[in-house]
C-alpha cells in the first residue's frame, strides 16, 4: 500500500528537501539509528519539535528510504522496520478513522512520534551544555602531589574455644600415637637385680624372703613392684643355676626364700 | 555554595553516633585545619564518613567543612563538594593558567556521550530505555568505556519482569563535570518539567505494565533527585 | 616560616625583566589566587622562574608567595620551599591524619593455640614443661604474643631448681572463650565424647595416664583459682 503513495510523495519533495535527502544519504552511515535520521529530516522543517508535522516527516523519511534502495545503499533493518512503521502511521494519519479497528489513533501515534523527537533532542542539548561544563583536569584541577593515606595495618589475632580444643586434641593424641617404646624407668632389668642380689648374696646365710631383696623405692608403685619381683625371681634361679644360692617354697603361693650355698646341697624345692 | 543547607547537623548525623564522648574534641579551629590537611593531601574527594573515622572521636566534620567552604571562598583553591564527598579545586577562572597540568581526556563517541547523558537525566535507567530514547541500540563497547572511566556503575535491579540492570553515574562523573550532585545536571527542572524525562510508552501499550514502569521510575528518581 | 627573607623582592629580580609592561598586571590579590591554584594543582614544586612564565605579563611572584605564605600561617597546609622552588605540603603536626589504621583479624597460629592451650590445662605452667608436652621448643615469639594479647600471664615462680617462671591464662582469656574458669575447659573424656579424639587409644593407656593426667590438672587449677 505504500508503494502507491510514496510514488506521488517522492515527485512532491521540494528541491531543498532533495538535496537534503541526498546529503544524508551521503552519510547514511553516520546516523545514529532511524531516529536520529527522523530528527535531522525534521530540521528542514525548521519547526518548534512539538509543531513537527509527523506526516510530512513520514513522507520525508519514506523518500530517503526509496532513494537508499533506488542507490542500493544497504539500509539496516531498524531502517526498513521504520519505513513500515511510518508507512502505516501515514495511513492512518490520511484515511479517514475506521471505528471497528482496534488499536491507538494515527493521532495518538504521532503525538508519541513527536514526543521521542522532541525527548532525543533534548538529550541532545543537555549533552552539549553538560560537556561544556568546566570539567575536572580541563578546566578544574585536583591537587597535583596527593599525599598518599599511609595505611597503617594493626592485626589482631582471634581463636576459638573449637581451635583451643583442637589443639589441646592434637597434643593428646600425639601422645598416645608416638612410636612404642618400653617405659624404661618402670622396668627393673635382670642384670640390675642379678648384680645387686651378687653383692648382697654374702650377707644371706638365713633363708629369707626373696621379696626383701627388692630394691628401695620399687614396692610402692604396683608396675615396678611386679618388674622388680619378676627381676629378682629370674636373677635367683639364675644364682641358683650357678650354683651360689639355693630356694624353697614351702606350699603353693608361700613366699619363696632364699639362701647361699655353703656346702653342696639340692634346692629346696622345686 | 547554594548548599549550605546541606551541611546543617542534621546531615551529619547519618554517618556518626550521637556521641557522648569520653575525649573532648579539638576545639573547632583545630577541626578546620585537620579538615583542610585531610582534603588537600587527597586527589580524590573524602567523604564525611571517612573524615569522620580518620579525625579525633567527638569532631564534626560538616561543622568544619561549613567554616572551611567559607575561608575558601573566591580563593585560588575551593572546597567543591562531590555528592557525599569534599574535594579541593582549582577556581575553574583559573583553568587557563595549568595547561602544563590537563590531561587529554579520550574522545568520547557522540553515542558515548548520548549514553552518558541519558543515565544521568534518566537515572537509574536500563539499557532498554536508553535504546528507547535513542532509538538505536546501545553497544556493548559503549557501555563498557563509561563503566571504564568509572562515569557510570550499576545500579539496582528495576522490579519489572525480567529484572534488568540499571545504571546510575557515578561521583567521579559529578567529580569531573563539577556537579555537586545529580540534581545539578544542567536544565533538569525543565526537562522533567516538560516532561521529557518521563518513560512513556508508545501508545497501545500501555496496558502492559507501562503504567507500572513509570510509576516505578518516578519513584527511583525522585528518591535520587528528591527535593 | 624561617625563610621569609627568600622572599623579598629582591630574589625576585633574578628571573624577569623589570620593564614597565604594556599590560597591567593582575591585582596583587588575583596574583595570590593564581600562585595558590598553580602550587595546588602542579605535580612537582614549581620555582619562581616557572610561576613567572605562566602568570600575566607583568605578575610578581615573589611578593605573592609572600602574602600567600603568611595566609597559610598556622593553617593544615603550608606553603614549603623545596630547594628553589615551592610546593604546599600539609602540616607537618597533621600527619597523623594521612594514616589510616586498619584493623585485620587473623587466626591464632597452631603454635599458639597449642602453647596456650597447654598452659590453660597445666597452669601454673613452665616454659620447659610446655616444651615437654608439646615435643617442640617454643618460640618466644609465640610467648610474647600470647602476652601482648593479654591471654597469658606471668604466675609465680615454681619451687624448683633454677626457680623457674611459670604461666598462666588470664581473666581476659576466659572472657574472650566465655569460660567462668579453667576448670570449665573440657576434659579429654568431653573431647573425645564429641569426636574431637577420634582415634582409640592403645588400650589400657588411657585409664591410667588419662585419668592420672586429669587428677593433676585439677590439683594444679584448683591452686589457681582454688575456691
Amino acid at each position: 500500500m505504500s508503494e502507491n503513495q510514496t510514488e506521488p510523495n517522492v515527485a512532491s519533495l521540494s528541491v531543498a528537501d532533495r538535496l537534503a535527502a541526498e546529503a544524508l544519504i551521503v552519510d547514511v552511515d553516520g546516523f545514529e539509528g532511524p531516529l536520529d535520521l527522523l530528527l535531522t529530516l525534521s530540521r528542514t522543517q525548521k519547526v518548534d519539535l512539538r509543531k513537527v508535522s509527523v506526516l510530512q516527516l513520514a513522507r520525508q523519511y519514506l523518500a530517503f528510504v526509496e532513494k537508499a534502495s533506488a542507490l542500493r545503499l544497504e539500509l539496516a533493518a531498524d531502517y526498513l522496520v521504520m519505513a513500515a512503521w511510518l508507512a502505516f502511521l501515514k495511513s492512518r494519519l490520511l484515511l479517514p478513522p475506521d471505528p471497528t479497528e482496534a488499536g491507538p489513533s494515527g493521532e495518538e501515534m504521532a503525538a508519541h512520534l513527536a514526543y521521542q523527537l522532541e525527548r532525543l533532542q533534548a538529550m541532545r542539548d543537555a549533552a552539549a551544555r553538560l560537556m561544556a561544563r568546566d570539567r575536572l583536569g580541563r578546566d578544574f584541577f585536583a591537587r597535583g602531589i596527593p599525599e598518599g593515606v599511609e595505611r597503617v595495618r594493626r592485626v589482631r589475632y582471634t581463636a576459638t574455644l573449637l581451635d583451643l580444643m583442637q589443639g589441646y586434641a592434637r597434643i593428646r593424641t600425639r601422645d598416645e600415637f608416638r612410636p612404642f617404646v618400653m617405659d624404661r624407668d618402670a622396668v627393673y632389668t635382670m642384670e640390675e637385680a642379678l648384680g645387686r642380689m651378687r653383692g648382697l648374696l654374702g650377707f644371706a646365710g638365713q633363708w629369707t624372703d626373696i621379696s626383701s631383696w627388692l630394691p628401695d623405692g620399687w614396692d610402692d608403685d604396683p608396675a615396678k613392684w611386679r618388674s622388680a619381683t619378676a627381676s629378682t625371681f629370674a636373677a635367683s634361679l639364675e644364682l641358683v643355676k650357678e650354683g651360689h644360692a639355693e630356694l624353697r617354697q614351702t606350699d603353693n603361693f608361700a613366699p619363696i626364700e632364699l639362701r647361699k650355698t655353703d656346702r653342696k646341697s639340692g634346692k629346696a624345692n622345686d | 555554595m547554594t548548599d549550605d543547607d546541606d551541611l546543617t547537623p542534621g546531615a551529619a548525623a547519618e554517618g556518626d553516633e550521637p556521641e557522648a564522648s569520653l575525649f573532648e574534641a579539638p576545639p573547632m579551629d583545630e577541626q578546620e585545619r585537620m579538615v583542610e590537611a585531610i582534603l588537600f593531601a587527597s586527589a580524590e574527594p573524602v567523604s564525611v564518613r571517612e573524615l569522620l573515622s580518620r579525625m579525633p572521636h567527638g569532631s564534626e566534620p560538616v561543622e568544619a567543612l561549613r567554616l572551611l567552604k567559607q575561608r575558601y571562598q573566591g580563593r585560588g583553591v575551593t572546597l567543591q563538594r562531590v555528592g557525599e564527598a569534599w574535594a579541593m579545586r582549582t577556581a575553574p577562572d583559573l583553568g587557563y593558567l595549568m595547561q602544563k597540568e590537563t590531561v587529554e581526556t579520550r574522545k568520547l563517541s557522540r553515542a558515548a556521550i548520548e549514553t552518558l547523558v541519558i543515565i544521568a537525566y534518566h537515572q537509574p535507567v536500563t539499557r532498554a530505555e536508553i535504546e528507547e530514547i535513542r532509538g538505536v541500540s546501545v553497544s556493548r563497547g559503549t557501555v563498557d568505556q563509561l563503566l571504564e572511566m568509572e562515569w557510570i556503575r550499576f545500579g539496582r535491579r528495576k522490579m519489572t519482569p525480567g529484572r534488568p540492570v540499571t545504571f546510575v553515574v557515578t561521583e567521579s562523573f559529578l567529580d569531573h563535570f563539577g556537579l555537586e550532585n545529580a540534581r545539578d545536571l544542567p536544565g533538569l527542572k525543565d526537562l522533567r518539567a516538560a516532561g521529557l524525562l518521563e518513560n512513556r510508552p508508545p501508545p497501545g501499550m500501555t496496558s502492559l505494565g507501562g503504567s507500572n514502569d513509570e510509576e516505578d521510575d518516578s519513584a527511583d528518581q525522585s528518591e535520587l533527585f528528591g527535593d
